[in-house]
């Protein structure tokens, strides 16, 4: 472990997983913001539930006396979470937001506060405040090679988050309602004259919002197997930062976003030698970045029409 | 005489897209300047430019003897320059009183102090800005509605409010962007002699864009005419009607004629 | 209309506040002994509070049972006042401001985080209402007040024991120490035990932290890895310390894992499984060789909860006894009186061991260092002040 | 026309009863307490609910009126009270104490406005929810540089101040904050600020100098969050940073919205509402904040902008006359 080069690769692969975590949680505030302009703040929470949703459905399948093979537990689990946050996604959409479809942005930005509040609390005040443990259906196995030590279940994680942000990438860029939807986020008004129904392809995008962030709620439990019911508030936060970075609204800006964030959250406290000031130059960083760069990495500067 | 505005070679692109190219126009005292072409043919790009929404990628732009290019707007602004805007930019929640007002923000400063104090000179420029306020709105025929909200009025009323917003500084230079833009012909008709008024009584240098060739013909001494981004002419606006590359501009080659309308509107 | 609805608004809720405030001061009486508990039942650490609430709750229902506090020739039950402080200061202090003012308490048990328990304690001190913070090791929070108690030892001296411990029995020469930052808590053992290592002729070769609510320590576990420690001291929440043992393994990083008394729940057993085999901590007291009366604590907690008592129910427990102690030893209901006798407490034995108190607010009690062995806490040595 | 006009001016109150209605405020905010009508924890309440009020007002001011989206104030707040607390406790003399409170929260406000630069230069270039981020960004800042002092005891905390608060002292300091604000707001300066929030670019082609706006409001808002920063350190006599965390941002975000965005009375009205409202909730324990967000999703969705939102009531706006000094004039026509 001597070897500097190892050490950084080490800490490129600690990025790594903690990027696309955040990669996967900014996808859901990107992609709601991209065509509602609305900062959905409870997106956190639903990760969290995501998180307990895919521990309950492992332990169910886990205690079945069919003794089924991992992968089976695994992709049962997958659906099963991303199905019911998908559900959870669109019933808050329908239930506080778009009631306020006509009200100023803000107003539906603290409803989203409160939508998250009511999740964390009536988690904790449900299932009480223990924090949970998530079963470790995949044995850890550790692999050494030339002194980085990585696991199977990293690799896991970075293999599957990569493939769901493809598939977001190809539904949004070659598919019809893809295409719908970057069309409602450029003009909400011309696009029922088109034929597509606003209200269909603005659920449809906290389906898959909020079922990314259950997937995400998955492989955390993997990465991080220890649930508690505030855990969705730092890494909500630290997503939608991840979002913004990347230049909100953009896809393909909010997993660059999460994996810079991931990095610069890695990296700072090596490079500073002393990680007691990391949160303080991790965030200095990010308010230069944004006096630079004021939209963002990928986001489109904005031209008024005058 | 020195010139009041004195644009030299200005260009803008927008994306690759060249918007505008080497642009050039002189405004004296009192001038009152057309600036006509069909659509995207660069006009309200010209405006942008003036009062400083964008920055020109080269050129100058000298105003009342200063080199302004790259002041920002409300600076120009203050230097007496006044513009309204062809899809009307009120401050609608605010209301009609507050939009006049907020017209001559540069030139009623008090100081923090004054106004957390509520000094005597504070009420004594807060009247005086009020009062001018409200004889502007007179003049318009807003008084009545000075505290109702600015999205409530008619779209006449709110082009006449922007107008009285513009004027309200004394500009030296008014900037009018399709000014009779969805008004009907009673309402052309008063805006014209209203603007004729203006000119004399405040004695001042106006640049127009227009579509209405008849508010054109009426009041400007000059127009120059935009395509693509380029001059095509510069200077008597019944000659311009006549000219070879402006018919060809609005009306395009013999065989698409549907372009032609605007210029035969009244 | 709209701002006459507004005002009919207003007018209802003072109303509201007013009635409450007459309720809440117009029942004074000598019928019930009114403790008060300031917990930390919502906020980022619900578990404190919720074991504190419970703890408080298993105790009243115990002295009920047997008809109530004896006071003097009477029997008199007790009655609880529970509200949550959300971990935040300001509602720590209107909690326990409304608990004296509204709900006459004797006592108030909590709260439990010193960041809490400071600002609560400057209201209890100033209205002269007891107030025993089981958990709370920041020695400012009973500094100079008269009122002020708590029921644990503070960060200095376990900072001490720890220290103490890596060089002597574990003969480590180089230590690292990763805590949380944003943590009182924390971050004072982790000076502390820094600065006790290194004067008893150690080395801290890492000194790493993180922000409270982190979850990857990877990177801080790749440096601490590269420093090659001989032990490594983890002075954090359960919740976090098995995602920091399970991470340092998984880095490859096979040194001795030492921790502190916020390592005292099972819930680090369940969560951290196998990782923290063989690790050790200080903490209050040892369930396996428990006092009888530790004993009885622990089977009437699991039987009522289903669930064995963490440190902090053991604490609050502990807590309640000391006061409930000492009102019967004052024999009387009268506040000043009831402090004298804590004060004066001597080899009071509960269920975290014998605490005597010399006059002012900290106990002297001895800490025990347990280990994780087959999935149990098993007691491994005492340490006496 | 006529008759809504007349109604309107005779809802209006002139300097005078401001002043007698102020003093008043004033006194009850001495007697009550001193009179043991009220007790301690009703003070305590009703103190929370003034500092409360002033945070409210003056998000209100940037969120509401210049109609940016900050969600970083406690950094502001926390600025004005670690600066004030080290003041009374290290620098002036203890004995000083009450004589120099009121120079202290200026001073701890003095130094939260100059932090305001921090989030007010971004401002010119940056906007919205990208703004939002800066605005963050400083909130985390602030608390992590706080974790990092032991001086003011890092995460520890920072005590010792006496107990100089009381309910004359944040009665006094509502009335400052909404006498400055409202006296901003209808001047040149605030019609500038609510200018941004409608249109900015219109007005920067009105002549106004968004840049220095938008200094003067964060600056202010900013120096009142200090103030009451430095009312909540007097009162509570311990700060540490973890109250200063973006959980103490968005409660004032959801006070300012409940009440309504550019409104004064719709600050006080949300900020009262709120901090009653969570303690008569009190008995509720854990299912308080479950209970506490639904009311608030519900308010949001019956009353989208808030309780008041762009509606004042009319004692607090300026009369016509005082305007126009011409009487009637405005009326007329």
């Amino acid at each position: 472990m001597s070897c500097p080069v190892a050490i950084a690769l080490q800490y490129l692969l600690n990025a790594l997983q903690l990027g696309s975590v955040y990669a996967l949680i900014a996808l859901g505030y990107s992609m709601v913001y991209g065509i509602l302009t609305m900062i959905n703040f409870a997106h956190g929470d639903i990760f969290m539930v995501g998180a307990y949703l895919a521990m309950w459905a492992t332990l169910f399948l886990l205690g079945l006396p069919l003794n089924l093979p991992i992968i089976f537990i695994f992709l049962g689990s997958l659906l099963f979470t991303m199905t019911l946050t998908a559900a959870l996604g669109v019933s808050i959409e329908r239930l506080a937001y778009r009631p306020l479809r006509q009200a100023p942005k803000v107003s539906a930005v603290i409803t989203a506060l409160g939508v998250g509040l009511f999740l964390e609390n009536f988690t904790l005040a449900t299932i009480g405040p223990e924090p949970r443990q998530v079963p470790a259906i995949i044995p850890v196995q550790q692999y050494s090679w030339g002194g980085v030590a990585f696991t199977n279940v990293q690799l896991l994680i970075l293999v599957v988050s990569l493939i769901l942000m493809v598939l977001l990438d190809t539904l949004v860029r070659r598919t019809l309602t893809g295409m719908a939807m970057r069309a409602i986020s450029y003009n909400r008004v011309i696009v029922p004259l088109m034929g597509v129904s606003v209200d269909r392809i603005i659920s449809l995008t906290f389906a898959i919002g909020s079922a990314i962030a259950g997937a995400g709620g998955l492989l955390y439990g993997l990465a991080y197997p220890v649930l508690d019911p505030y855990m969705g508030i730092r890494i909500g936060w630290w997503a939608f930062i991840a979002a913004v970075v990347g230049g909100i609204g953009n896809i393909r800006g909010a997993v660059l976003g999460g994996y810079v964030l991931g990095t610069v959250e890695i990296f700072t406290p090596v490079l500073l030698a002393s990680s007691t000031y990391r949160d303080s130059v991790a965030f200095s960083m990010l308010l230069i970045l944004l006096i630079f760069k004021p939209t963002g990495l990928l986001g489109r500067p904005t031209v008024e029409k005058v | 005489m020195m010139a009041l505005l004195e644009v030299t070679n200005i260009s803008h692109t927008f994306g690759g897209l060249q918007a505008l190219a080497d642009f050039n126009v002189t405004l004296n005292d009192g001038d009152l300047v057309g600036l006509i072409g069909p659509n995207g043919a660069g006009k309200t790009t010209v405006f942008n430019l003036i009062s400083g929404v964008y920055r020109p990628d080269q050129g100058r732009i000298v105003f009342a003897g200063q080199d302004i290019t790259l002041w920002p707007s409300y600076r120009r602004m203050a230097a007496g320059m006044s513009r309204t805007f062809q899809n009307i930019r009120l401050f609608k929640d605010m209301s009609v009183l507050d939009n006049v007002r907020l017209g001559a923000f540069a030139h009623y400063t008090y100081s923090f102090w004054q106004i957390v104090g509520r000094t005597a000179s504070f009420h004594l420029q807060e009247r005086r800005l009020t009062q001018e306020a409200l004889a502007m709105l007179a003049r318009f025929g807003l008084a009545g509605s000075a505290q109702a909200p600015a999205r409530n009025l008619s779209y006449g009323e709110q082009r006449r409010l922007e107008i009285a917003r513009a004027l309200i500084s004394r500009p030296k230079l008014l900037l009018l962007d399709e000014p009779a833009a969805g008004m009907n012909q009673a309402e052309t008709l008063e805006l014209v002699a209203l603007l004729r008024d203006l000119h004399r009584e405040f004695a001042l240098t106006i640049m127009l864009i227009e579509h209405h060739m008849g508010v054109v013909l009426d009041l400007c001494q000059r127009v120059q005419v935009l395509d693509f981004g380029s001059t095509i002419f510069a200077g008597n606006p019944q000659e311009a009607q006549q000219h070879p590359q402006v018919l060809e501009a609005y009306l395009g080659k013999e065989e698409n004629g549907e372009h032609g309308h605007a210029i035969a509107e009244p | 209309m709209l701002q006459r609805g507004i005002w009919q608004v207003v007018r209802v809720l003072s109303c509201l506040a007013l009635i409450v405030g007459a309720v809440g001061c117009g029942a004074k009486s000598e019928q019930e002994v009114r403790l008060g508990v300031n917990a930390e039942l919502t906020g980022s650490k619900p578990t404190v509070g919720d074991s504190c609430k419970k703890a408080m709750e298993l105790l009243a229902e115990q002295i009920n049972q047997q008809g109530g506090l004896k006071v003097g020739e009477r029997q008199i039950p007790l009655k609880l006042f529970i509200e949550d402080n959300e971990d935040k200061a300001e509602s720590a202090a209107a909690a326990a401001q409304k608990l004296i003012s509204q709900n006459n308490v004797l006592a108030v048990i909590g709260p439990n985080a010193s960041g809490n328990a400071i600002p609560a304690a400057r209201i209890c001190e100033d209205s002269g209402v007891i107030m025993i913070s089981p958990w709370s090791t920041n020695p400012k929070t009973t500094e100079g007040k008269k009122y002020i108690f708590r029921a644990c030892f503070i960060d200095d001296f376990q900072g001490q024991v720890m220290a103490k411990f890596a060089r002597q029995h574990l003969k480590a020469d180089t230590a690292a120490v990763l805590y949380d930052v944003a943590s009182e808590y924390n971050k004072g053992i982790a000076e502390f035990f820094k600065q006790f290592f290194e004067a008893d002729g150690g080395k801290v070769v890492a000194f790493a932290s993180y922000t409270t609510g982190d979850k990857d320590f990877s990177s801080q576990l790749t440096t601490i890895k590269a420093a090659a420690p001989q032990v490594l001291f983890l002075p954090n929440y359960y919740n976090e310390v098995p995602l920091q043992v399970k991470q340092a393994r998984n880095q490859g990083l096979s040194c001795a894992i030492i921790g502190s008394d916020s390592w005292g729940s099972q819930e680090l057993l369940t969560l951290g499984g196998a990782d923290l085999e063989g690790s050790f901590f200080s903490t209050h007291y040892a369930p396996d060789i428990a006092t009888p009366k530790a004993q009885e604590f622990i089977k009437a907690y699991e039987a009522k909860y289903g669930k064995k008592p963490d440190d902090v129910a053991a604490l609050t427990y502990d807590a309640g006894l000391l006061l409930c102690n000492a009102i019967t030893q004052a024999g009387s209901l009268d506040r000043t009186k009831v402090r004298d006798t804590l004060a004066q407490v001597r080899e009071f034995e509960g269920v975290t061991g014998k605490m005597t108190f010399k006059g002012g607010g900290d106990p002297v009690k001895s800490a025990v260092i347990l280990q994780v062995q087959n999935g149990q806490f098993k007691y491994f040595a005492s340490v006496q002040p | 026309m006529k008759k809504s006009n007349q109604a309107s001016e005779r809802g209006r109150l002139g300097g005078w009863y401001w002043t007698l209605g102020s003093l008043a405020l004033l006194a009850l905010a001495w007697l009550l307490p001193a009179s043991g009508i009220m007790n301690l924890y009703l003070q305590q309440v009703l103190m929370y609910v003034g500092i409360n009020i002033i945070l409210t007002l003056s998000l209100n001011l940037v969120n509401g009126y210049m109609g940016e989206f900050s969600v970083g104030h406690a950094g502001f707040m926390a600025v004005g009270a670690y600066v004030a607390a080290i003041l009374t406790v290290a620098v002036f003399p203890r004995a000083w104490g009450p004589v120099v409170f009121p120079l202290a929260l200026i001073m701890g406000g003095l130094a939260a406005a100059l932090a305001g630069l921090v989030v007010a230069f971004p401002s010119f270039r940056t906007r919205g929810d990208y703004l939002a981020i800066v605005t963050l960004a400083f909130n985390m800042i602030v608390k992590s540089i706080l974790e990092n002092i032991n001086a003011v005891g890092g995460p520890r905390g920072y005590m010792g101040m006496s107990k100089l608060s009381n309910l004359v002292w944040v009665v006094f300091w509502v009335l400052v904050t909404l006498l400055v604000l409202r006296n901003v707001i209808y001047s040149n300066l605030g019609r500038g600020i609510i200018a941004i929030r409608e249109d900015e670019l219109a007005a920067n082609l009105v002549s106004v100098n968004t840049p220095r706006l938008k200094i003067y409001a964060f600056c202010l808002s900013a120096f009142f969050a200090g103030v009451a920063g430095g009312l909540y350190a007097h009162l509570l006599q311990f700060i540490n940073p973890r109250s200063f965390s973006i959980l103490k941002s968005t409660d004032m975000l959801v006070m300012v919205y409940l009440g309504g965005i550019g409104s004064l009375a719709g600050s006080i009205l949300g900020a009262s509402l709120y901090t009653i409202l969570m303690e008569l909730l009190r008995p509720l324990e854990l299912w308080r904040w479950v209970v506490g967000p639904l009311l608030l999703v519900l308010l949001m969705i019956f009353r989208p902008t808030g309780i008041m939102g762009l509606k004042e009531v009319r004692w607090l706006q300026p009369t016509a006359s005082e305007e126009t000094g011409w009487g009637k004039v405005a009326r007329r026509s």
